[in-house]
């Protein structure tokens, strides 16, 4: 019980509060990768995330000038990570239990990282009818059989305040995120001791991430393909496959995508998470696979409970083909962008 | 099990009813056991327990918004001179008293004044220093009266003194407790701590960071005072972090 | 004109009370001119009998009396104090009067769908058919009308006095009115007759409508003894009639908020509520006529001719105060328990009080 | 024989101005039928804060339609914002005669989800709370139904009574009915001796008064005649119809939830359970009445054999006798776990249901349920006045004590 402590504020590089440093140097340079890192952690819950860039409406009065924000930006003196990363094993697994995006592997490891009782609840990114994100907090497997938690959206969601609450709230959290989601939370670990309770983070494979009102309106206007009325979302070689209740699919090449990538994507390099836990994709598999890669001991023993209770098939997976797209990432998503 | 059924009504035995009816009340009539307390002139001894208006000592309060907060009627507003001290608004008060029960130092009091009369709303709305001690009513009554039951006895015994109002304050233990951080090493930096603490007890100045010799950078050194801190609260309830908490000392 | 005015005096002051209370005053009064006509107006037997007493002065000072008695009785048998803060040291006794008086000065209010002019007028009018049995009902020497038919009109005028009331409930012209006189109709169905059977087996009892010959022939034993169960039918019809519990029905107040008079307001309401106690009045005169021996008591010389109405007051006010307790004891019947009463036991009951009195009238006389 | 007059009524302006929660094809059937629509409330002396929409023929009742809800306080909506340890002096509204009992079923629904332990001293003194707010009610409803059939000693006998059993709750917890003196693991305050001796001497001195009520209201030939074979609801009917506690009772029935499935101390208490097989509204009345004679042994009783002790669960409180000063500390923020909890409790009136529905991570319900007697038993009793006459109407409402704050919540 220390009745004195002290804690560290990062140096500023204008003679502005430190939100206004973070817009300076993140926002409007257009670095912020939307991860809602600095709105988690904001003591006066001023930051605000969502379906819209990262804002602090009058932070020149409100904000009070303590750095939390600064401290856990993945942005803040942005050094791109990239490559496969550092792992333990790679593999290609389909879950038995569960109806996924390929593999459902994700869906797989959260579910026995609960049943082993690794976690208590993790975090989850939901969809409503028409493709908006929605975080739901996961605290028992059957939660996991709705098809709605499942699947990939490709638009942000604030999974990082929800994350804060799910610490505040229980001892050991798991998460599903992007990449820079997950390098995000590894920032905030180091700076905040209490986020060591994230005890589980699965990091996906992800090119670009979109703003759901662009990436809603550019659909239809260019497919005239109508999220509203989707059953399935996937990017498969190159493609943008949007599958509808009829069955009908759209497919849009990605590079069409280019207008509407947020500005923070374009300068990530980072394809398969490399600071995540595990990571899971669909690249590198075969159909109705995920690529699993296990990077710390943890995932490790998760996937050994996986194993011993047979709860997947597993397969050789591709490697090279994550390999190239990395390297594909790398070379479209060049630092320092070139003007 | 009782079994009731209906009940005859032969004309003998409605004689019979019809005459302890009318016995009952002729005797009522001549020797009545009258209970009515004849309220302005004599007043009702309350016992110590009885919630009524309540009385606030000064003092005692350390502001930490207990009562506030648990106010089923939000019926107090804390208000701000010197500390933060309660007015309650009598308009809303439903009398549970929760906040003289919620009180962790005793500042709150009940009394036995539960006839107040105000002209307007607004007068109804007690500030802090209105509360400090019993409102002031005009006592007609010449004797208290008491229920006085017995076995086979119960009549309203009429002692021509006036009863005290006041209610000696009842001793609370105080818990004697300080704000402490559990856990330095996740501490935002916010410094609303010391923004909300109504004694200035936390005190934050920079100073420089440093891990083992080289100095890494500027940070705050927080320190909670001892001497200052009443435990009040406020600050564990506001971190965001929820690393602070309240420590028993002594005792 | 001064002949007709000293033939008058003649009359007057030829059968004037006599009472050597007031005698002197009297005989000096009667020196002054034009004062002695008053005063011998005053002391003239029959207008005595009907204006003084028993008549319309000791009939209000009653009423003033029996308000306050009977709350402050139903509020002894209650557990409570009752009227008490008007005039505390004599415990509220005149808070008739203050009553009164805040009817008085209070706005008589008359609504819109009331018929105006019977809705204004019948409650002084209902004063007819009370004040007209006084005019028969004789007190000692003091009588207003001597025929040797007083019982039987007297009973005959108090049966006009439901009309009154029904008129009350039709002119005020509201629902609840509507229904109160309508069940007053019905009360009036279901105690009248026997009511009547009643006061006609006493009439068999003294054999005569004489109240002379009914006092005298009670001088031995009273009515009450000699035919009790005309004395119970009358009591119960009694109560029948003025609307007491457990028959206060056509003005249940928690039914149809005081029936008939449920629209008045101010003097008018002050009016019509005191109907009923000035009908218990007269019934009660012609009660203690009938089975307490009328005016007949100890006899004080002093008083003289006051002996028999002072006497028959302090009986009525002695019944009356006797039969208000009934409103602390019982519930109100419904109307149709009460109309079954009055048409079965009580009816039954009167016959076999006709019986009765046709048997000891002849063994009396 | 009927007469049955042909002379053509129309509706009358009220029914078709007003709003009637029925529909106007049903008026005019009505009329057609030479019935008649009578209002009966909300201002109606003879009716509480609810309207009886009342279809007669002549004199007899055909049909009685309640229209109720007008003091309707949303108190279930209240109850979602508040904290749970708030919601307590909020569930004691709904009746503040009965007002024990609503406290005891919502603080045992939460007792019941922490699963925590009440001292034994503590569940004897709620017992007694319970039993006294029982004979306040019954006291209360016999007052009402004496003014409603016109006895007004028989109204002022019972709340002189009350005054007792106000006097008693003032010195045991401080107010005079609404208590709020029940709270999840005990109560507030230890009761002192003299407190419990007064107490019990009281009982005795209530059931001596008890006696001339009974002389002169309970026996009273007249109140016999107006209650006795009205409004009759068979065992049948009155199982069918959902009528609960007494007035089930009433009917033959022997369900009370303290001897079904026992809450507090009662288990471990000698009483009877007062049955009748008449069903009428005599029959109700008299139930009550007798119940009020065993709540005051069941009161002594408790007086008797209370234990020494906490009186607060040293889970909430390390005082165990009085819970000042901790309050908020150990109170404010009860977190149920997920899960609906429910729990039964025998009101004055009858059964009361709480049933909690937590989500498991707030600190106020999720949604609070609360079925109060009265709106169990209202279909009985417009069921009962069928047949009978409109004079009756104010009888029968004063025998089943129907309380609209009470049913409307």
């Amino acid at each position: 019980m220390a009745r004195e402590w002290q804690f560290a504020l990062p140096e500023k590089k204008h003679e502005k509060k430190y939100f206004g440093n973070l817009k300076a140097e993140v926002i409007d340079a257009g670095l912020c990768c939307h991860c809602a890192a600095c709105a988690s952690v904001c003591p006066v819950n001023g930051i605000t995330a969502g379906d819209a860039p990262i804002d602090f409406p009058n932070w020149i009065k409100e904000c009070v000038d303590c750095g939390a924000c600064i401290k856990v930006c993945p942005r803040w003196d942005y050094t791109p990570k990239s490559g496969l990363g550092e792992y333990i094993e790679v593999t290609a697994a389909r879950s038995k239990r569960f109806v996924g995006q390929d593999g459902a592997m994700v869906t797989e490891f959260t579910a026995s990282a609960l049943e082993m009782g690794l976690i208590e609840r993790a975090i989850f990114v939901a969809r409503d009818s028409n493709w908006r994100t929605r975080i739901v907090t996961i605290r028992t497997p059957e939660q996991l059989y709705d098809r709605k938690i499942t699947g990939t959206k490709y638009s942000y969601a604030d999974v990082l305040p929800a994350l804060k609450d799910a610490v505040l709230k229980s001892e050991a959290v798991g998460f599903v995120g992007t990449p820079c989601m997950v390098t995000a939370v590894r920032k905030m670990q180091q700076a905040f001791k209490k986020f060591e309770r994230v005890k589980l983070a699965i990091g996906l494979f992800c090119t670009e991430n979109f703003y759901h009102h662009d990436l809603y309106n550019f659909l239809l206007e260019k497919a005239n393909a109508d999220l509203r009325n989707a059953i399935k979302t996937d990017i498969k070689k190159g493609k943008f496959i949007v599958e509808m209740k009829d069955g009908s699919r759209v497919r849009i090449p990605v590079k069409d995508f280019e207008e509407i990538i947020p500005s923070g994507c374009k300068v990530c390099q980072d394809f398969a998470a490399v600071d995540s836990d595990v990571s899971v994709g669909s690249v590198g598999s075969a159909n109705g696979f995920s690529t699993v890669m296990v990077r710390t001991e943890v995932a490790k023993s998760i996937l050994e409970y996986i194993r011993e209770k047979d709860y997947a098939e597993f397969q050789e997976p591709k490697l090279e083909v994550v390999q190239k797209l990395c390297d594909h990432k790398i070379k479209i998503h060049p630092w320092p962008p070139e003007k | 099990m009782i079994r009731l059924s209906k009940v005859k009504t032969d004309p003998v035995e409605n004689l019979k009813r019809h005459a302890e009816a009318i016995g009952e009340a002729v005797k009522q009539a001549i020797k009545p056991d009258r209970i009515t307390v004849e309220y302005p002139r004599e007043r009702r001894r309350y016992p110590e327990c009885f919630r009524g208006f309540i009385v606030f000592d000064k003092e005692k309060c350390i502001s930490c918004f207990r009562c506030a907060q648990i106010c089923p009627a939000n019926a107090i507003q804390m208000e701000y001179f010197d500390k933060a001290y309660p007015g309650i608004d009598y308009a809303k008060c439903i009398f549970c008293h929760f906040c003289v029960d919620s009180c962790p130092t005793g500042a709150l009091n009940t009394s036995k004044v539960h006839d107040v009369a105000f002209k307007s709303m607004d007068e109804m709305r007690l500030s802090a220093r209105q509360i400090t001690r019993v409102p002031e009513i005009v006592r007609e009554e010449k004797q208290t009266v008491e229920y006085y039951v017995d076995r086979n006895v119960w009549k309203l015994v009429r002692r021509r003194e006036l009863d005290r109002l006041e209610v000696p304050p009842k001793p609370v233990k105080v818990r004697e407790r300080k704000a402490a951080c559990t856990e330095p090493e996740s501490c935002l930096g916010c410094r609303l701590c010391a923004n909300v603490c109504p004694q200035n007890a936390i005190k934050v100045e920079k100073c420089e960071v440093s891990i083992g010799e080289e100095v890494t950078g500027t940070g705050c050194v927080l320190q909670i005072q001892t001497d200052l801190c009443t435990g009040c609260g406020l600050c564990v309830r506001q971190c965001p972090m929820q690393i602070l908490t309240l420590e028993e000392v002594g005792e | 004109m001064m002949d007709v005015v000293s033939y008058l005096y003649e009359t007057f002051s030829s059968n004037m009370m006599d009472i050597p209370l007031i005698a002197p005053i009297v005989d000096f009064l009667t020196k002054i001119p034009l004062i002695n006509f008053i005063v011998a107006l005053i002391l003239w037997k029959p207008f005595f009998a009907v204006i003084i007493m028993p008549g319309l002065g000791v009939m209000t000072l009653y009423l003033l009396y029996i308000v306050w008695y009977e709350r402050k009785l139903t509020a002894r048998v209650q557990w409570r104090v009752g009227p008490l803060e008007v005039a505390r040291p004599i415990r509220g006794a005149i808070q008739t009067l203050a009553d009164g008086i805040r009817y008085f000065f209070q706005e008589a209010i008359v609504h819109r769908e009331a018929h105006r002019p019977y809705y204004v007028q019948l409650p002084i009018l209902a004063f007819i058919p009370v004040l007209l049995p006084i005019m028969f009902i004789p007190a000692g020497s003091a009588v207003g009308i001597y025929t040797p038919y007083s019982i039987q009109l007297t009973v005959t005028f108090i049966a006009l006095i439901p009309i009154t009331i029904v008129a009350i409930g039709w002119a005020s012209n509201s629902r609840f009115a509507y229904i109160g006189s309508v069940r007053e109709a019905f009360m009036y169905f279901a105690y009248e007759v026997p009511f009547i059977i009643a006061v006609i087996s006493m009439i068999f009892l003294y054999s005569s409508g004489d109240a002379y010959v009914a006092v005298e022939k009670q001088s031995a034993i009273p009515g009450a003894l000699l035919n009790p169960i005309a004395f119970v039918v009358y009591i119960i019809a009694m109560l029948m009639a003025t609307s007491r519990l457990p028959f206060e029905i056509p003005e249940a107040d928690q039914e149809i908020a005081f029936g008939p008079f449920v629209e008045y307001s101010g003097i008018l309401f002050g009016l019509v509520m005191v109907l009923a106690y000035e009908k218990l009045y007269i019934m009660t005169l012609l009660f203690t006529i009938l089975f307490l021996g009328g005016w007949s008591g100890p006899y004080c010389p002093l008083l003289g001719d006051l002996n028999g109405p002072l006497w028959m007051f302090i009986k009525t006010i002695v019944v009356i105060s006797i039969l208000v307790i009934v409103r602390s004891i019982y519930a109100r019947y419904r109307l149709d328990q009460a109309l079954r009463i009055g048409w079965t036991s009580m009816l039954a009951l009167s016959i076999a009080a006709l019986v009765v009195g046709g048997v000891i009238g002849v063994w009396l006389s | 024989m009927e007469y049955v007059l042909d002379i053509p009524v129309e509706p009358p302006r009220e029914l078709r101005s007003l709003f009637i929660p029925i529909p106007p094809e049903y008026v005019e059937d009505t009329y057609k039928s030479d019935d008649f629509l009578v209002l009966v409330g909300p201002q109606h002396p003879g009716s509480g804060h609810m309207r009886l929409i009342v279809r007669i023929k002549g004199d007899i009742i055909q049909e009685v339609i309640p229209d109720p809800g007008y003091v309707h306080r949303s108190m279930e909506k209240i109850a979602e914002n508040r904290l749970y340890i708030q919601n307590i002096p909020l569930v004691e509204r709904p009746a503040i005669m009965d007002a024990p009992n609503f406290n005891l079923g919502y603080v045992r629904a939460i007792e019941e989800a922490l699963d925590i332990e009440v001292p034994e001293r503590a569940k004897y003194i709620r017992t007694m709370l319970a039993e006294l707010g029982r004979i306040g009610t019954h006291l209360y409803d016999a007052a009402i139904l004496a003014v409603f059939i016109g006895h007004t000693t028989g109204f002022m006998y019972p709340f002189g009574l009350r005054e007792l059993i106000c006097e008693a709750l003032v010195r045991l917890t401080g107010a005079r009915f609404t208590s709020s003196f029940i709270i999840p693991g005990g109560v507030r305050r230890n009761a002192d001796e003299s407190t419990l001796k007064w107490i019990y001497d009281m009982t005795l001195a209530m059931e001596r008064r008890l006696k001339s009520f009974e002389r002169i209201f309970v026996n009273n030939p007249t109140v016999i005649a107006r209650l006795q074979d009205v409004g009759v609801l068979s065992r049948e009917e009155a199982i069918k119809y959902g009528v609960v506690g007494p007035f089930l009772r009433a009917s033959g029935v022997e369900y009370d939830v303290r001897k079904i499935e026992p809450y507090e101390v009662y288990d471990e208490l000698v009483w009877d359970m007062p049955v009748s097989d008449a069903g009428d509204g005599y029959a109700r009345f008299l139930v009550r009445v007798n119940e009020i004679g065993q709540s005051l042994s069941i009161i002594r009783q408790c007086i008797k054999e209370m234990p020494e002790g906490r009186v607060i669960s040293d889970q909430i409180a390390e005082n165990g006798k009085d819970i000042r000063g901790s309050f908020y500390d150990s109170l404010s923020n009860i977190v149920l776990p997920p899960g609906e909890f429910t729990t039964l409790t025998e009101g004055a009136r009858g059964t009361i249901v709480f049933s909690i529905v937590s989500d498991g991570e707030s600190n106020v319900p999720y949604r609070l349920r609360i079925v109060s007697p009265g709106w169990l038993y209202l279909r009985g009793f417009m069921e009962s006045l069928r047949g009978e006459r409109l004079a009756d109407l104010q009888a029968i409402y004063g025998s089943f004590g129907y309380f609209p704050p009470e049913a409307d919540r």
